[in-house]
């Protein structure tokens, strides 16, 4: 090694300490000030899914319990008072026909929900990437079976399985158990096909290439470059699945495999608000809400995490406010 | 515009530019009349990319920070506003890019990249915008322009895409062209016959040219002025013949006296082993049907333990599909491949394409060390940024990502990669193609004591005569898939049996500008013969079927 | 039977004489599946089928109590019955006609009731099968060789004589039920009849798509109305279309535009959300009609099943149920009216008030509590209601759940089962899977207390390897003796009270907990006029509607 | 070209036979009565046993597959009670509830759900595209973060709410659009299109958000790569840019989904069809396992089964079609 050439890196050499992959993950992830909003709203939302009992205990009111008192009953069980019967008690109002506390509900519903439907989505997610990758790898052999596969399940409508399961699967196993299993089978497709038909392009790229020579296996291969670049579209898409498993959540309450009455879930919720958004516009609104600002919290931090996970974009990222100032000095210059 | 006419083409002023805190160009100051051309030579990574990137404005919104002044053709490119700006690129100034795979659009057909860069300029309708695209293509030396206009950018050899990415630059007629390294992928017939394009289209429109190369041969040949740099600075400036003929700087002297002779040949082979690969017949068949392409036709070769196989050919001759075939990163059609278990490596001829781009190079250089079981991060660190090291690149960059190096430096990433899984046989697609001729020296000394130390057995396909010259015992010259001529260097380059070679030998650029002019016109007339040739063969061809 | 079917008196917009013209729509959620009238199970002949299909007798097409009386339809009156009611004699009406112009005959009449004892056309009332004699063993006129059921004579074309195994003093009830339409032999095309029913009615089938999904009806030419005191048949075509979402319904139905201001709908209800809307606006609120159908729901109890064989725990759970919470789980006081008797609370039913455990609007708890201590509960207890999975519905989950709240204020803790439909029915009807708690309803086939009390109380309609509906197995002597006695009266007036006195004997011991009957609630297009609802159906009656 | 579509056909008949046997495992053993349903609640025991037969539900399940296959290959003869219907290859059966063979039924389905899906997935892929191109293009700006906004609230919103909505602001208030209704295309073209517009719109509202934002962030990777470089120093717009080089490097994720949303909701946008009253695929597919209609179960599911697998053979060769480095498999 000749000094010269030492030397000569030293120009571009004058950088701050190096350092590792995953701290510079962290970084780029913190440089996203609406990264940390949105983590913060989400922690928030987990603490009051936890925090439950404790919430409602403050409050005074039990989720299950009916006050018939505090609805119309000539009127089909609108709750008296305004903004769906707000009051000291029942700070977020009561729900129609049965005068249950809806904050109550609210809190523990966020259990059921953010639980399920968050571990299903991770389930899913690992699913549908393990599938979706070996599809696309694995050879004509692995793809079609895989394939095949798939196709059976998307084309089994969740109506036979929830009775298949109904049939099978015996009382003992606990509820949420069940949910979160048969979600995660019923809703892993979509991202196995976006992770093969990804995977199918990236793998006929000469960086994929260089790491096979090197000796690694096809696992490994997967692991190690595809999965980063597989990232962006999983994480937007599963994001998304949040909400769908909610709903799905919901359905299956309806085929009995759900989460037992009386306890709350924001799914239930939903589809029970359904009719009386003109009536009792509250009742529909919040569990609404309090999805929409989940799915948008989880939006964000997977927009972040996507951009973090991209060395380019997150360069380009921090362009776009650097740009936007050349643009004003350039106004300023012009004038 | 006659404005423009007057004052200069180009007109840099104490050009700064930094990635955060790496100032890759300092107080960098040029100018370049109307049908000038301006070399730009130095080191890897001494901030020629980056210059000319400056010069369309392509730092904006990237992250980078540019200071000093840049005119274009009477264009204040750090001050124009974005619609300026787009009218300056292409129109006026285009730009030839370093990496030529990386730099189209995979997913459509070459023709319509090119026709839909024109017609932004030029308008005109789809059809005609289209059959510009094919005159461009043809212009410089795609073979069956028209049919090869339909091919996507990976159905095309790194020499092809590389003479898109020129086609493209002329299809709009820009008063400057900016070429960064437009020829690392051709072999010295083509790239003689760009240059001599590029120089023909100088005297016809007047188009200026900023030629930015490593290859002090190529600079020699087609530019009036020179600019050397380093580390970011101009450290010689000044006509061609002058600087060349008589370098004042220690740098520029060190430069040329790198560059490698055409009878420089390597210290004899030390000892032929056993053979580590062995291939035979083998034939690589692109496509089906009528649109089938025969990229390799029956090649058979031998490669033994601390040998080098120099292969030599024409742009699309196969040469990088061999060397995929080698090490069985693609399928043959037929033939045969015996490897007996060699561990091989490839050092790929696209370095951006086969870096990945999330992960840091320390990373993927790491990568065969990690995948042969080491855990030991200390260890891997050390030996990577050894490794690194060797290559010419700093360890401490280790946690940088690819896009974070100049052209050069992702290649000399490539090279440590195939380095660190300690192979027995590496195939080396163009790997000091964009390596300044010092670090190029640096690099090949490095193979040649490996190959001394491991009896590392190398098949180093590569464009440049000299360096095959220098690092090879045989070498097999390709074209049209076939190997037309193999055998010892010393045979091969002393008394060339084919025509082609012949061409091959005739078209080294010199560094000598005033010769370069003389061969200039001998090689026009090879070239007629050539083509006579070839269409006799055409037609014999057609005969046969 | 058990299915909340249909029922009373709208205040449409009827200024002004109706008219005859006119298409009327009805825009429907269930649709009109079966066609046949051998397996349609309706109450008093059904809506739209009797529209299509004449029966020996019909319900008396006025509003309110007037309109559960039967009266004469094919037959020239309700039928003669012989001393003991064992056999039933009827005489057509002269001039009838199907839709061909050809004679309508009694063996036409044997020959649908026939019709309907073929497993291919199975789903009808099981009153035919149980009254008449050899009906348990008749398969059917596809595999009796041409000999037909011998208990049904047909001395000539106008004449047929029921033979009946028992008496049976509401024949003439059991007369509407479209089994009792005629169906010419030479046109029957088994299972493929209903999409082409021969119509003895004023209108004809001239379109049924997707089984039921679409009908268009259109005038009957040879129905003549002097021999049809009950139809009025106003309109000259009528457009059923079903499958629709209810609240679809109710908003089409409110905005009456276009065509839907011409339309009506013969099955759904005004929801809990939109009967607050409906309030509140007075034009819209005229357009509401109410009634009420014969139907109950209640709490059923295993009593072989513990702890609820314990009669005191029966008792404890009927004084701690929050009627008021379950009449809000199912839309409120609008819909649904406390119940504390089995008999619904219409005269033709026998109704009789009493509230044997009297447990308030919304729950006895401490009496409950009491009667727990006494039965060794004191420190609560802790059982299992089944309920079904129906969403919204009067078994479904919402009753449940407001019934595990109240109980949990008598200390007892309910643990709820819920069933997919079929499987829930499946459970609860059958006898060696029957759980110990659940939630059941049970409607009128006719208006009287025979087919409302004799399903449920009655030991020998006990079925051991079937669907049973006597869920307390009850098998009281003098219970099954007092059934028989009422059925041999053939003065309805005159059972009708001792219904009322069977079914509150009953109450005493707690086997049911009544908990409400539905009210219906529907909107009718602003177009619609005569709006008839009578207390047998709950619901207008379209062959009294007119639109113009 | 050929080996593909033999591959696929091998492949879809592998599917169809798996999607029956396990609705066949499924309806054995879930609990319900078929012939008890069938019969009617009020039923003799010995009636119930009559039906029973008629439906040879007494065979031991396999027997009954055996039935099933020889009625999708031979056809099959049933009892009409007068006389016999017979049910042509490929017979799936004899709905146990509307006496017709299940292929009359589901042809009779089809053009309804078809022209929902069709409608609803062009509706909802331009919609999801052109959001996400939108918002790939004004990226980090106040229209990129409504729209994302838009889309999440579309997407959180269940299909009843939204489609109750559009059609009381429509067809109530506004008055502008007939209250939602199937009329066949062959029908009335016109009465068609406005019948179904509302149901396209819902649905395509709530699926086109999974579009829009995967849409939106592979477009944002493409636009980091290097090729993309290429077409700005050419000076191309930036809207050229995003809606040409950046979108078709969209376009792999959007076309596999899309196909599995298109042919899973042949299946049935089960509580579309319901709010909306069309009587389609899913709707029947509800009320059939509901009354344990075995037959159209199967029926149902394997056309759902069916458009699955054709969607996705077209996927492939679209997007072999669209990126040739890819190969057909
Ligand atoms: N995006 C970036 N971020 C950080 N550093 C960069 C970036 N781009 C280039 N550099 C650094 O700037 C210096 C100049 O790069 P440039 O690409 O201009 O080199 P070059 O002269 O073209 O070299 P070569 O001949 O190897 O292509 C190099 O040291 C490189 O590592
Ligand atoms: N995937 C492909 N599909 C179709 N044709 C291809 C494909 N890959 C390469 N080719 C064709 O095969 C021929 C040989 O290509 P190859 O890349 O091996 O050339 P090369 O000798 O490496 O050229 P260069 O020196 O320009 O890199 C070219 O004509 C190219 O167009
Ligand atoms: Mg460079
Ligand atoms: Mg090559």
């Amino acid at each position: 090694m000749s000094e010269a050439l030492l030397a000569s890196q030293a120009g571009a050499a004058q950088v701050a300490a190096p350092a590792s992959g995953a701290r510079q993950f962290w970084r780029r992830l913190r440089a996203q000030r609406a990264v940390t909003v949105a983590a913060v709203v989400f922690a928030l939302l987990v603490f009051v899914a936890l925090a439950a009992p404790l919430l409602t205990a403050l409050e005074g009111q039990d989720p299950n319990a009916f006050h018939p008192a505090l609805v119309d009953s000539a009127a089909g069980g609108v709750p008296k008072g305004s903004f769906g019967g707000i009051s000291g008690d029942h700070w977020l109002g009561v729900e129609p026909q049965t005068g249950r506390d809806l904050f109550a509900r609210l809190v523990y519903g966020a259990r059921v929900s953010l639980g399920v439907a968050f571990i299903a989505t991770l389930v899913q997610v690992f699913i549908g990437v393990s599938l979706g990758l070996l599809a696309a790898l694995g050879g004509r052999w692995a793809d079609q079976v895989i394939s095949r596969f798939t196709d059976v399940v998307v084309a089994l409508p969740l109506l036979v399985i929830g009775l298949g399961l109904i049939a099978i699967v015996p009382d003992s196993v606990p509820r949420p158990v069940l949910i979160t299993a048969v979600i995660a089978v019923v809703g892993w497709s979509g991202t196995s096909k976006i992770v093969r038909s990804s995977a199918l392009s990236l793998k006929s790229l000469d960086y994929v290439s260089a790491a096979r020579l090197s000796g690694w296996g096809r696992l490994a291969v997967a692991r190690r470059e595809l999965l980063p670049a597989l990232a962006a579209p999983v994480i937007t898409y599963g994001v998304l699945l949040v909400p769908a498993n909610v709903s799905i959540e919901a359905a299956l309450s309806f085929l009995g495999v759900g989460i037992k009455p009386p306890t709350p879930s924001w799914g239930q919720m939903l589809t029970d608000a359904n009719t009386w958004y003109q009536s009792a516009p509250t009742y529909l609104l919040l569990p609404a809400g309090f999805l929409f600002v989940t799915v948008l919290s989880l939006t964000v931090v997977g927009e972040g995490v996507r951009t973090a996970l991209d060395p380019r974009a997150a360069s380009r990222l921090k362009v776009g406010v650097k740009s936007r100032k050349d643009a004003k000095s350039r106004k300023e210059a012009s004038k | 515009m006659t404005e423009a006419t007057t004052e200069a083409l180009v007109e840099v002023v104490d050009l700064g530019i930094s990635f955060g805190e790496t100032r890759a160009v300092d107080g960098l100051s040029f100018s370049l009349a109307p049908g000038a051309a301006l070399g730009v030579v130095g080191e890897s990574g001494s901030g020629k990319s980056a210059s000319a990137y400056a010069l369309l404005g392509l730092h904006r919104s990237t992250g980078a920070v540019v200071d000093g002044t840049v005119r274009v053709a009477g264009t204040d490119v750090q001050r124009a506003s974005d619609a300026e700006l787009r009218r300056l690129r292409g129109g006026v100034a285009a730009m030839v890019f370093q990496d030529p795979l990386s730099s189209l659009d995979p997913y459509y057909a070459i023709g319509d990249q090119i026709a839909e860069v024109y017609r932004v300029h030029r308008g005109g309708s789809k059809r005609a915008a289209r059959a510009r695209a094919v005159e461009v293509l043809d212009r410089v030396g795609i073979p069956d322009a028209a049919r090869k206009a339909r091919s996507r950018p990976h159905e095309f050899s790194g020499g092809m895409r590389q003479r898109a990415l020129i086609a493209m630059a002329l299809a709009c007629e820009p008063k400057l062209l900016i070429a960064d390294e437009p020829t690392t992928a051709l072999d010295v017939t083509v790239q003689a016959q760009i240059l001599d394009l590029l120089h023909g289209l100088r005297q016809e429109t007047g188009m200026g040219l900023l030629l930015v190369t490593h290859d002090v041969g190529v600079a020699a040949e087609s530019v009036d002025d020179v600019l050397v740099m380093r580390q970011g600075r101009a450290v010689e400036r000044g006509p061609v013949r002058d600087v060349l003929g008589a370098p004042k700087a220690a740098y520029t002297k060190e430069l040329l006296s790198a560059v490698p002779r055409l009878d420089a040949a390597k210290p004899a082979a030390s000892d032929a082993g056993e053979p580590l690969l062995e291939a035979r017949d083998l034939r690589k068949v692109f496509g089906r049907g009528k649109s089938s392409f025969t990229a390799v036709d029956g090649v058979s070769l031998t490669v033994r333990r601390g040998e080098t196989l120099g292969v030599v050919g024409e742009s699309g001759s196969g040469k990088t599909t061999l060397g995929r075939m080698l090490v069985g990163l693609l399928d043959t059609t037929s033939g045969t491949i015996r490897r007996d278990g060699t561990a091989v490596q490839m050092v790929f001829q696209d370095p951006v394409a086969s870096l990945n781009p999330r992960r840091s190079i320390g990373e993927s250089v790491a990568d065969p060390l990690r995948a042969s079981g080491v855990r030991d991060e200390q260890r891997i660190r050390a030996r990577v940024g050894e490794l690194l090291e060797r290559v010419g690149l700093d360890p401490d960059r280790y946690d940088r990502y690819p896009h974070e190096f100049s052209g050069g430096q992702r290649q000399r990433v490539g090279i440590a990669r195939a380095l660190a899984a300690e192979p027995q046989l590496i195939v080396c697609d163009e790997p000091v193609s964009a390596l300044d001729v010092t670090t190029q020296a640096h690099v090949t000394e490095l193979l040649a004591e490996l190959q001394r130390e491991l009896g590392l057995g190398l098949v180093f396909i590569a464009h440049d005569l000299a360096v095959v010259r220098q690092v090879s015992d045989r070498v097999a010259v390709m074209r049209r898939g076939r190997i037309v001529e193999e055998g010892a260097v010393d045979e091969v380059y002393g008394s060339p049996k084919d025509p082609y070679t012949r061409q091959l030998l005739a078209a080294v650029p010199t560094v000598d500008p005033v010769l370069a002019a003389v061969r200039r016109a001998a090689r026009k007339e090879l070239r007629e013969q050539l083509r006579e040739q070839a269409g006799a063969a055409g037609r014999d061809e057609v005969a046969a079927a | 039977g058990p299915d909340d079917s249909g029922a009373k008196n709208a205040g449409g917009s009827s200024d002004g004489k109706p008219q005859k013209g006119g298409t009327l729509s009805v825009l429907n959620n269930e649709p009109q599946t079966d066609f046949d009238p051998a397996r349609l199970y309706t109450s008093g002949g059904g809506n739209v089928p009797s529209l299509v299909f004449r029966t020996l007798t019909t319900r008396n097409r006025e509003a309110g109590a007037e309109g559960t009386k039967v009266v004469p339809d094919l037959a020239t009156d309700t039928g003669k019955p012989n001393a003991d009611a064992t056999v039933w004699t009827y005489t057509l009406k002269d001039g009838l006609k199907y839709e061909d112009g050809s004679p309508i005959t009694t063996a036409d009449i044997k020959y649908g009731i026939e019709r309907s004892f073929a497993a291919e056309l199975s789903g009808g009332a099981p009153y035919l099968r149980d009254w008449l004699v050899g009906g348990d063993k008749y398969e059917g006129p596809y595999k009796d060789g041409g000999k037909g059921l011998a208990s049904i004579e047909t001395p000539d074309a106008k004449t047929i004589v029921f033979h009946l195994n028992k008496p049976e003093g509401e024949f003439p009830y059991l007369a509407t039920q479209t089994q009792f339409a005629p169906v010419p032999k030479a046109k029957d095309t088994g299972t493929k009849y209903e999409s082409h029913p021969v119509s003895s009615g004023p209108y004809k089938v001239v379109k049924n798509e997707n089984d039921g999904e679409h009908l268009v009806l259109e005038r009957n030419p040879n129905w003549s109305e002097a021999t049809d005191a009950e139809r009025k048949a106003y309109p000259d075509s009528i457009d059923v279309r079903s499958g629709l979402d209810a609240s679809v319904i109710n908003q089409r139905l409110s905005a009456s535009q276009g065509p839907d201001s011409a339309a009506v709908t013969t099955d759904t209800n005004l929801g809990p959300a939109e009967l607050a809307k409906v309030g509140g606006d007075k034009a819209l609120a005229g357009r509401v009609g109410t009634g009420h159908f014969g139907y109950t729901n209640y709490i059923a109890f295993n009593p072989k099943v513990k702890p609820f064989d314990d009669p005191k725990v029966r008792q404890a759970i009927a004084y701690a149920v929050d009627r008021s919470s379950a009449v809000n789980a199912v839309g409120g006081s609008s819909l649904a009216e406390p119940a504390t008797t089995f008999l619904p609370n219409q005269k033709a039913f026998g109704y009789t008030e009493f509230d044997h455990f009297p447990a308030g609007a919304s729950g006895n708890a401490a009496k409950a509590k009491e009667l727990l201590k006494e039965a060794g509960h004191a420190d609560g207890l802790t059982v299992t209601l089944t309920h079904s999975n129906a969403k919204g519905g009067p078994k479904g989950p919402e009753v449940a759940t407001a019934l595990q709240d109240a109980l949990k204020k008598a200390g007892i803790t309910v643990k709820l089962q819920g069933l997919e439909a079929n499987d829930y029915n499946e459970t609860i009807q059958s006898v060696s899977k029957e759980p110990g708690f659940f939630l059941r309803g049970w409607g009128a086939d006719w208006p009287s207390g025979g087919p409302f009390l004799a399903p449920i109380f009655d030991g020998r309609q006990i079925v051991k390897d079937g669907a049973n509906f006597n869920t307390g197995l009850l098998d009281d002597p003098s219970v099954n003796k007092e059934v028989d006695e009422i059925n041999k009266l053939t003065d309805l007036a005159a059972a009708a009270p001792r219904w009322g006195a069977l079914d509150k004997k009953i109450g005493e011991q707690a086997v049911v907990v009544p908990l409400f009957h539905p009210v219906y609630k529907r909107l009718v297009g602003k177009d619609i006029k005569n709006v008839v609802i009578s207390d047998w159906t709950g619901v207008l009656d379209i062959s009294q509607v007119a639109v113009k | 070209m050929t080996g593909f579509l033999l591959r696929r056909l091998g492949g879809a008949v592998f599917v169809l036979l798996a999607l029956s046997v396990v609705v066949y495992l499924v309806f054995y053993a879930a609990p319900g009565n078929v012939a008890q349903i069938v019969c009617g609640e009020r039923c003799s025991p010995a009636q119930v046993a009559q039906v029973h037969d008629r439906l040879q539900l007494g065979d031991p399940i396999y027997v009954q597959y055996w039935h099933f296959l020889q009625g999708l290959f031979a056809g099959r003869d049933f009892s009409s009670g007068v006389g016999v219907v017979h049910c042509d290859a490929p017979c799936l059966g004899l709905s146990y509830r509307q006496d017709s063979p299940v292929t009359d039924i589901l042809v009779n389905k089809l053009p309804v759900t078809g022209s929902l899906v069709i409608g609803a997935f062009v509706l909802w892929i331009l919609l999801g595209v052109g959001t996400g191109l939108l918002s790939a293009w004004k990226r980090g700006g106040a229209i990129e973060r409504t729209l994302t906004g838009l889309t999440l609230i579309g997407f959180s919103t269940p299909v009843f709410v939204i489609g109750l909505v559009l059609i009381i602001v429509f067809c109530s208030t506004l008055g502008w659009l007939p209250f939602p209704q199937y009329t066949p295309f062959s029908d009335n073209p016109e009465q068609w299109f406005w019948g179904l517009l509302l149901p396209w719109i819902s649905l395509a509202l709530i699926e086109s958000a999974k579009y829009a934002r995967l849409v939106r962030s592979s477009m944002l990777e493409t636009l980091a790569e290097d090729h993309v470089r290429t077409f700005r120093a050419y000076g191309l717009t930036e809207r050229a840019i995003v809606g040409k080089h950046a979108l078709r490097g969209a376009v792999a994720p959007v076309i596999a989904l899309s196909a599995l949303d298109a042919g899973s909701m042949f299946g049935g946008a089960v509580l579309t069809e319901s709010l909306f009253g069309i009587q389609g695929i899913g709707k029947l597919l509800v009320d059939s396992v509901r009354q344990v209609d075995l037959p159209v179960v199967v029926g149902v599911v394997m056309t759902t089964g069916f458009f699955v697998v054709l969607a996705n053979a077209v996927a492939d060769a679209l997007y072999a079609m669209a990126d040739r480095r890819v190969v057909l498999q």
